[in-house]
């Protein structure tokens, strides 16, 4: 098992270094930089060339990648210049609410998928079946800032159930009970938005792979045991359905990545997809870099958890 | 300050196809629907109407209207961000204020009394001035302000010319000196400050008028103050509410200051809170916010009856213009370099364009008139310098046309294109940002309107630009695209009607790129000492506004407005500069915001 | 008697293997697929032809005095802000979407298959290289190297986005493509092909890949499906193509606006149905061809 | 000079472990097999499954790469991928054993046939098309079948398919890998007369593996049983069947059914004998790694896995 | 009488084809007593999995017409919480693949285990637990507590073959279906493995049915011998007499085509079994496979004769039929 892990981390660490290359290398490429905003005739130039040099933006590309690398290995991701603080910070400040939405995303997206997915593959072509896959095509098919779009309209505005921005209320301690809830109010829509479509895979993959179990020979042989029908589905068919949707689950990081820099950006959630998309815009390339590479190391430990998930769980490719 | 300016004004007043096209008057009637109206900024207060009895205290909700969350550099010193500088606004003020036409006035925390050369200025700080933590305000405060943005560790935007003024600020800035020789601290509450040049500028903004506080950052490494959690988190200043607690990038909550040296405010606190700009209407509707810091003159014709909130408004200190290039930016000297072989050189094909495009109707269709047509270079927020005599020039592109031919641009291969006099095809490349929700039908009106004369323009790139590419080829960093032969782009003026720093011959900013003698002679004669005659550089910058639209290296387009929704339980709420009132004298009429029927 | 009798007429049922007519008599079969399939023939057709006759400079020609236009006579759908005919700017637009869509897919699909073919037919190290090539395509940040490209490349067009987009999509059908691959490589016809002296290069692509033809055929439809609206989410954030190359996302995107998201349905409404009838669509069509090429899931 | 001669051929399969997937051991699918084969006659690979048949067979035609040992044919050696000929490689040819896999479902009969004839002949479309008509004729199927695709035939009838490809170009070996234990006994009856009868014909050279000791016993000359990767024992059919000598071989022998209902009991007396023999003389004919040792000569065509005595 | 297990009458399992239902058993008659093991062999796809599923009712979507009676029990028309209380405990089946017969994320023991559990409701964890080690132990598997623990991947195929049985005799069932329990094992296992049935046949004096198409195994094992081609039982017969005096050209020519001792040409049954949709529904199905013998001798609906007692034939045909020395020539001639 270890040794897998180390082996799996073996590959990784090249594949974070290649990474960090390139978007070292695509940040340079964007036009203008972290200096560009400050179109003021007041600002004197020079002052801004001066700032420009002093934070190294005018150094090709390797020495002010060197200079990162020699921070980030020392645990130090930079400064930001937009934020004027340590990007380690504000990205600790950010990854918190992003984790809490693609955490409660996650049990959203399960909560439903699971039960619709097995409804839908246990009794399939029936109405109900029928009912569940018009719904994964038409989530399939809507772009999930619409159906966001329209959450907060329906939601947040004409019901009014739901803040519609933010991340907490102002004013509010943190700590206290008041807080907790408030942090968990802001978060109900967003992660609702999101898990409506990202439901969608899942309750796909698991209807399929249902009715796929259904025809293994081995259910015969329960049956022929004398098992019930209610049994044949608990211990044998969902069980060996759900093994690959768990597998799936380090690979729904990459999917939130994605999808968080939509649902944050339209319910002005700060998490760390509105501050990529800011980052980009400003250039505030320490961040950009930064939050890239988290995204990135994210995305490879998912699929690394996702390889370990399978493997404790399934006693065929079990590691020992 | 002035500031690049992307344009963000979104079309929304709608205005149907009434029947001919040239009609440069609005037409009421016709098959137009009910969203057609027009409407003028001069029907608009920049003072809420009070209705109903105050109650004592309560809190404001402030929207912060802001696509991203705020920076969060809560001082005046370091900031650099506009969300942080609406924020500071309710906590932290600068020591001296300004009538309407942007002169510092005596009625501020601070006064002020100017030599006879006009060279040195005394600040006197009110004894009841004093910083939240009950600190005095000082002059020290004030002078170590000046220090640590002249220091050459400090890393926020600040210094510049402004500060290069002050006599031995240089020195100073470049290590040669420990103190600024110009600045001399006379007593606890009273400051000196020598300028090099004595110039109007000193008293219409551009003196650095907001202390830092030494007991708080003295002790700090200039390079770390900007990251300090006495700018991140607890944030300082002697404004007439106290910061309480921030959420980061999302919200501050503040409460009020009592020991406020004008007296104690009437709300008992505020709350800002950063809200989308695409749920600005809804938020004010529920009564989410009780104003907000932006709104899209756009958005204003669909809910201009919004039943809770009073629609405050003003020009705004800004203009659209569309800039040719004339020439390059010379690195090595700092200043611009006219080309006169350059494609736009010819002023009359410059002037024909400004003949052919209807701004009137731009502003009427786009903007339902809260942007209009603009004459000169100085907008008519600056009544003082803005010559409302000089009409500009006029949509007419029979004008355009007759220049045109006039200056040898006729079409000789019959592709209805003008060529240029040599006979060689001319086309024009245009660069305009993206950003603005209305930027690319406007961009795309543009040229349709210079087809019409004959023109063949052309979208750089096919497309708009965004907001970094478009200033890096347009040449903010010296580097002018030689693509571009024109670009659309917006100044928002400083409270300063100087425009040397937008067309002065060292002016990087200067995107056109033109100069000439008679431009140097005019700005400067803007600033000597002779101007300090209000009459004197009134008439200096009428001439210089004539000249302008003679020589054509830009014109205006569009002067805009700001409009302001307040919510109606909101008493004493102001916008804009000179209006005698002050945040601490906002109050409101009930506990709740007024809920939108 | 004296006949060689052993050639039997194996059944009545003799169908050619081609895989397309049992793809084909699962759509005819399913009723959903069908007229699916026979709306999207009719929406390409539509689309291209009229697209034929109508001036992409003049529907998005900026009429001032048509600015936000309600649908009318003149104005089937109405006008955007810009007093752009909405109509003729969502047949241009959906026509633009449906090449971004195929485009995408082709490009992709090929780049896919070949590089899926080459790693499950060869397997061992070459597979290795090849699936590190893959991880790696899927965690490189997307968006942002998208974003970089609107921004640097000055030939923004259709074919310029469908190449960058495509970059990033072929590692789903290059998996799928190797995983069949490395089940079709231990199949005997393979090992027959190469102990008759046939070439790996002739065993792939004359053996191998018309055997995988149908499971290219689902993926490639349902990708396509997918890839209609894949420029959408970029308009969303502001990185769709500029205004005068119409596209269903650049329509549906007008819907950030709140005005028009409120006010002005036929802006944005029009293209969203649009697009998810497309989407659906083709998807229908996709899980009839799956279903055909499952045979315990065919239908009948 | 043998026909086919396969000296001391050893294959080994990695295994692959560890942190860096390094090869840590090794699988001995073949593990120093030797035999000759003669012209003109059949000869039998058995054993249990896994036991290196397929991977020698595999070996001989050039599907798998050999660890050590060499394979002489026609005293020409091709143990290499490389040194295997256009020549020699038209001279060997595979029958497999799925008819159902073996035949690429989405080709015609003609692209299946003529596959073999386009890689090393050149043809006109006509020459070729007669060619594979003829190939047809000779085993059995009208010609008329050369439009028609592999689904369209019986299991048998594929099978057929199959050998005529390899016929194509005039092979003098055939390696036949398990070629009926897919098809129904019925079936199976017609594709092992059929071999047999072109084998008359064409004067072909069979090596055929097969678990069934029926089948081997019905078409083989001579007969090699393999065990682990190693032969236990090799010998003409006869000495086979009759005078089994080690151990292995005897209770392979005494495994298959009896097809005679009466002989039911004899049978299981004798496999319970056989049963006890191997349990008791197990360590005699194995080493302690539960291999056969290596072979010695009994009699001029019979060998037998034993320790080396003295 | 009170000997009987089994007793199936007119038979039929349809499935459905598109719009129509065909028969995949068709009309199948026959009994079985306790202690007797009937062998049924047959061509692939003849219908004796088809009937083997019939008997434990597993199929899902099949049309079952007819009756089975077990110990008198119709099971054709049983409830299907009756038909669990019978399936797993008194009658059991052994099915052909042991590579995808077991769930392979179940633990062996929990396989074995979940069989009696289902029947013996009040059996403690503990017992069970030395149950499936007896089991285990019973089916010849050493190191039955370290098995118990193992996963299917982990085992060989003979072993998992072995674990498929125990899960089958788990709770001694009276009836025993064992369908084609050796195919997919080599010989020496296979042996092994039909010592096994034998003498758990002993033990528990159950009836079993034994599926296989090798007429070897049949041979060895079976006390009665049904013929299956084309989803009817074309021969039922005591062993002896079936191999010793086949009567159905069906049955002759399978004996025929397993290569014997000195045999130099194996007899080949012409053509192919017909499909299940292209079955003639009428007349002698062999008809076609024969066709150098008139069609005036077979009957126009056959039914199951008792030519002797025990010894059942369908069709006369069988006292016309001879092998046909013509069509060996032809096949001869198509080479030449
Ligand atoms: N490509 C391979 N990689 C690793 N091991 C292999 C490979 N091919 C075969 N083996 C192993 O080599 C051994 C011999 O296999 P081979 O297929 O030759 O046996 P066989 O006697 O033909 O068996 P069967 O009767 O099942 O066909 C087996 O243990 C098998 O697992
Ligand atoms: N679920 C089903 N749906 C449709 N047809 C089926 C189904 N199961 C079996 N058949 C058909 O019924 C016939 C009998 O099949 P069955 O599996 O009983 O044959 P078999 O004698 O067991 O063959 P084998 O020896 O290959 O196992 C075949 O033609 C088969 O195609
Ligand atoms: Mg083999
Ligand atoms: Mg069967």
């Amino acid at each position: 098992m270890w040794k897998f892990i180390v082996r799996r981390l073996f590959v990784t660490f090249p594949q974070i270094v290649i990474l960090s290359v390139i978007i070292f290398i695509l940040a340079q490429m964007m036009p203008g930089d972290a200096l560009t905003g400050l179109i003021d005739p007041n600002i004197d130039p020079a002052a801004i060339e001066e700032q420009r040099e002093r934070l190294g933006l005018n150094n090709p590309w390797y020495v002010q990648y060197s200079d990162w690398v020699k921070g980030v290995v020392q645990g130090d991701l930079g400064q930001s210049f937009r934020y004027k603080m340590p990007v380690s910070d504000l990205i600790e400040q950010r990854m918190i609410n992003t984790f809490w939405l693609s955490l409660l995303t996650l049990i959203f997206t399960y909560a439903m998928a699971i039960p619709l997915g097995i409804i839908s593959g246990r009794w399939n072509d029936t109405w109900l079946d029928r009912a569940i896959t018009g719904y994964t095509y038409i989530g399939f098919a809507a772009p999930l800032f619409i159906t966001a779009l329209l959450m907060v309209w329906v939601f947040g505005f004409h019901f009014g159930w739901f803040p519609t921005g933010g991340s907490v209320a102002p004013g509010l301690t943190p700590g206290t009970f008041e807080y907790f809830i408030s942090k968990l109010q802001h978060l109900l829509l967003p992660a609702f938005s999101m898990a409506v479509i990202t439901t969608v895979s899942t309750v796909q993959y698991l209807r399929s792979e249902i009715i796929d179990t259904k025809q293994k020979d081995f259910i015969v042989t329960a049956r022929a045991k004398g098992a019930p029908e209610s049994r044949v589905y608990n211990r044998h068919i969902f069980r060996n359905s759900l093994l690959p949707i768990a597998a799936f689950f380090g690979y729904e990081i990459s999917g939130l990545i994605g999808g968080s820099i939509f649902i944050e950006s339209i319910f002005s959630f700060p998490g760390m997809g509105q501050l990529f998309l800011d980052s980009v815009l400003l250039r505030d390339y320490s961040v950009v870099t930064s939050v890239v590479l988290i995204f990135g190391i994210a995305a490879i430990l998912g699929a690394l958890l996702s390889d370990i998930i399978l493997s404790i769980v399934d006693p065929r490719i079990r590691i020992k | 300050a002035c500031s690049g300016d992307s344009d963000d004004g979104q079309s929304e007043g709608t205005d149907s196809g009434s029947d001919s096209g040239d009609s440069a008057e609005a037409d009421d009637e016709g098959e137009s629907d009910s969203e057609s109206e027009l409407y003028s900024i001069d029907d608009f207060n920049q003072i809420k109407t009070n209705e109903g009895e105050a109650i004592d205290g309560g809190t404001l909700t402030f929207g912060l209207v802001s696509d991203t969350a705020f920076e969060g550099t809560l001082n005046w010193n370091f900031y650099s961000g506009d969300p942080d500088a609406q924020i500071l606004d309710w906590f932290d003020e600068a020591l001296l204020t300004w009538d309407e036409n942007y002169v510092y006035t005596n009625d501020g925390a601070a006064t002020y009394e100017i030599s006879e050369d006009g060279h040195v200025f005394t600040f006197t700080i009110g004894d009841n001035v004093n910083w939240h933590d009950g600190e005095p305000v000082t002059a020290e405060d004030w002078l170590f302000a000046h220090e640590v943005i002249g220091h050459p560790d400090y890393d926020g935007p600040r210094y510049g010319s402004d500060f290069t003024n002050i006599e031995g600020m240089e020195e100073y800035h470049a290590g040669e000196a420990d103190t600024i020789s110009g600045i001399k601290v006379i007593d606890d509450k009273t400051l000196e400050i020598t300028y090099i040049q004595a110039t109007p500028s000193l008293v219409t903004g551009s003196i650095w008028t907001y202390p830092l506080a030494k007991h708080i950052f003295g002790d700090m490494e200039v390079a770390e103050m900007s990251a300090s959690p006495e700018v991140r988190e607890n944030p300082i200043g002697f404004g007439p509410f106290k910061v309480e607690s921030i959420v980061p990038g999302e919200s501050v909550t503040m409460v009020k200051n009592e020991d406020y040296w004008r007296g104690e405010p009437n709300l008992d606190g505020v709350t800002v809170k950063v809200i989308n700009p695409n749920v600005v209407v809804q938020e004010l509707e529920s009564g989410g916010v009780d104003t907000v810091s932006a709104f899209q003159v756009d958005q204003y014709p669909d809910n201009a009856d919004m039943s809770n909130v009073e629609y405050l408004g003003r020009i705004d200190r800004s203009y659209s213009y569309i800039g040719f290039k004339l020439g390059t930016w010379d690195k090595e000297n700092g200043e611009v370099v006219t080309d006169p072989e350059a494609k736009m050189a010819d002023v009359n094909l410059r002037k024909a364009m400004w003949h052919a495009v209807d701004n009137t109707t731009v502003g009427e269709r786009f903007y339902n008139g809260l942007r209009w047509n603009a004459t000169t270079l100085i907008p008519p927020s600056h009544p003082e310098f803005h010559d409302d005599s000089n009409a500009g020039v006029s949509y007419d592109p029979e004008a355009a046309k007759q220049l045109l031919d006039e200056a040898g641009y006729v079409d000789v291969d019959g592709d209805n294109f003008r060529e240029n006099p040599d006979g060689e095809e001319l086309v024009i490349n245009f660069a305009s940002m993206s950003g603005g929700e209305v930027a690319e039908p406007l961009a795309q009106y543009y040229i349709q309107a210079w087809e019409q004369v004959g023109l063949n323009v052309q979208l750089l790139d096919g497309r708009l630009q965004e907001f970094n590419s478009f200033y890096d080829r347009v040449g903010q960093n010296g580097d002018d695209d030689p693509a571009v032969d024109i670009y659309s782009a917006a100044w928002g003026v400083g409270i300063d009607v100087d425009p040397r720093g937008l067309y002065g011959r060292d002016a990087i900013f200067n995107f056109s790129r033109y100069s000439s003698d008679k431009n140097d002679e005019l700005l400067a004669a803007g600033v000597s000492e002779d101007a300090f005659e209000l009459e004197n550089r009134q008439k200096v910058y009428n001439e210089w506004q004539q000249f302008m639209i003679d020589e054509v290296p830009v014109f205006p387009t569009l002067y805009r407005s700001e409009l302001v929704p307040v919510n109606n339980r909101v008493h004493n709420y102001y916008i804009g500069d000179g209006t005698n009132m002050y945040r601490y004298d906002i109050a409101v009429t009930q506990e709740e915001p007024i809920v939108a029927e | 008697m004296n006949k060689v009798n052993a050639d039997v007429q194996a059944s009545d049922q003799v169908r050619s293997p081609s895989g397309f007519s049992i793809l084909w008599r699962e759509i005819v079969r399913d009723k959903v697929a069908l007229i699916s399939l026979i709306l999207l023939i009719l929406t390409c057709m539509f689309v291209y032809g009229i697209s034929l006759f109508l001036d992409q400079g003049e529907i998005v020609k900026v009429d001032l005095f048509a600015i936000h236009e309600p649908p009318n006579d003149q104005f089937i759908l109405g006008t955007d802000y810009g007093g752009r005919d909405v109509f003729g700017q969502l047949i241009i637009g959906t026509r633009n979407s449906l090449s971004i869509g195929i485009l995408v897919t082709l490009i992709s699909g090929t780049v896919g298959i070949l590089l899926g073919l080459i790693s499950g037919y060869f397997g061992g190290h070459i597979d290795n290289a090849a699936m590190r090539l893959v991880d790696f395509f899927m965690v490189l940040p997307t968006l942002m190297i998208v974003i970089v490209f609107v921004t640097i490349v000055s030939d923004y067009s259709i074919w310029s986005f469908s190449l960058i987009m495509s970059a990033f999509l072929w590692m789903g059908i290059a998996r799928l493509i190797r995983s069949k691959a490395l089940q079709e490589r231990e199949l005997d016809y393979v090992q027959a092909s190469k102990t008759l002296g046939s070439s790996n290069f002739k065993i792939m692509f004359a053996q191998v890949l018309p055997n995988l033809s149908s499971i290219i055929i689902v993926t490639m439809t349902l990708n396509l499906a997918a890839n209609i609206g894949i420029e959408s989410g970029l308009s969303f954030l502001g990185f769709g193509f500029p205004e005068s190359t119409p596209s269903l996302g650049t329509l549906i995107s007008y819907a950030r606006n709140p005005q028009t998201l409120e006010f002005r349905w036929w802006i944005w409404l029009p293209a969203a149905i649009l697009i998810l009838i497309l989407m659906l669509a083709i998807n229908n069509v996709g899980q009839a061809l799956k279903r055909a090429t499952d045979a315990r899931q065919r239908r009948g | 000079m043998a026909f086919l001669e396969v000296k001391d051929l050893q294959i080994y399969f990695p295994i692959k472990g560890g942190v860096f997937n390094r090869t840590v051991g090794h699988i001995k699918a073949v593990d120093g097999v030797s035999f000759s084969l003669e012209q003109g006659k059949t000869y039998g690979l058995v054993g249990e499954s896994g036991s290196g048949k397929s991977t020698t067979g595999r070996a001989i035609i050039g599907l798998e790469n050999v660890t050590s040992g060499q394979i002489l044919f026609e005293g020409k050696d091709i143990t290499s991928m490389k040194s295997k000929t256009k020549d020699l490689r038209k001279d060997i040819q595979m029958i497999f054993q799925d008819p159902y896999s073996s035949l690429n479902p989405k080709k015609r009969v003609l692209d299946i046939i003529a596959e073999p004839l386009r890689n090393f002949e050149m043809h006109s479309k006509q020459e070729e098309k007669k060619k594979v008509q003829d190939l047809l004729e000779l085993v059995g199927l009208s010609p008329e079948s050369i439009l028609k695709y592999p689904h369209q035939f019986s299991g048998g009838q594929r099978q057929r398919i199959g050998v005529a490809r390899a016929l194509a170009l005039k092979p003098k070996l055939i390696i036949a890998d398990e070629p009926v234990s897919a098809l129904d006994v019925s079936v199976q009856a017609q594709v092992l007369n059929f071999m047999r009868e072109i084998q008359d014909q064409l004067n072909l050279t069979y090596l055929l593996i097969s678990h069934d000791l029926g089948i081997i016993k019905h078409m083989c000359d001579h007969i090699g049983i393999m065990y682990k990767g190693r032969y236990v024992e090799e010998g003409t059919k006869e000495e086979i069947f009759t005078k089994p000598h080690h151990i292995y071989s005897k209770r392979l022998v005494a495994a298959i059914p009896d097809i005679n209902p009466r002989m039911r009991e004899k049978q299981y007396r004798y496999r319970q004998e056989v049963q006890e023999e191997y349990n008791s003389s197990y360590n005699d004919y194995f080493d302690h790694e539960g291999l056969a040792y290596s072979l010695q000569s009994i009699s001029d065509t019979h060998k037998v896995a034993l320790p080396k005595r003295g | 009488m009170s000997n009987k297990l089994l007793e199936i009458k007119n038979l039929s399992t349809s499935f459905r084809i598109g719009d129509d239902y065909y028969a995949a058993v068709d009309d199948v008659t026959l009994t079985l007593n306790k202690n007797e093991v009937l062998g049924i062999v047959g061509e692939s796809g003849s219908g004796k999995s088809a009937l083997a599923f019939s008997i434990m009712r597993l199929h899902n979507r099949a049309k079952i017409e007819g009756s089975i009676l077990l110990n008198d029990q119709d099971i054709v028309d049983m409830s299907a919480a009756n038909l669990n209380k019978l399936r797993g405990d008194d009658m059991a089946m052994i099915f052909q693949d042991p590579l995808t017969a077991l769930n392979p994320l179940m633990e062996i023991g929990e396989q074995i285990s979940e069989a009696l559990l289902l029947h013996n409701p009040r059996m403690t964890q503990k017992q069970r637990k030395q149950r499936v080690i007896e089991l285990l132990n019973l089916v010849g598997i050493p190191r039955p507590e370290f098995v118990y623990e193992q996963f299917p991947h982990e085992l060989s195929g003979g072993m998992r073959q072995r674990v498929v049985i125990a899960i089958a005799i788990s709770n001694k069932p009276e009836l025993l279906i064992a369908d084609e329990p050796t195919t997919a094992l080599d010989v020496t296992i296979q042996a092994q493995i039909l010592d096994l049935i034998r003498k758990l046949k002993e033990e528990m004096n159950a009836g079993i049915i034994l599926i296989t198409h090798d007429l070897g195994v049949v041979a060895e094992m079976a006390d009665r011998v049904a013929v299956m081609y084309a989803g009817q039982i074309v021969e039922i017969a005591e062993v002896h007499t079936l191999f010793e005096n086949p009567l159905h050209p069906y049955t002759k020519s399978l004996l025929n085509s397993v290569p014997t001792e000195g045999q130099d040409k194996l007899h080949v049954i012409q053509g192919i079994v017909p499909s299940l949709k292209n079955l003639p529904r009428k007349g002698c199905r062999f008809a076609s496979r024969i066709p150098w013998i008139d069609a005036s001798v077979h009957e126009e609906n056959p039914v199951l004769h008792e030519v002797k007692p025990g010894h059942f034939v369908r069709c006369s045909c069988h006292t016309h039929f001879y092998f046909s020395e013509e069509s060996k020539e032809a096949e001869k001639n198509g080479i030449s």
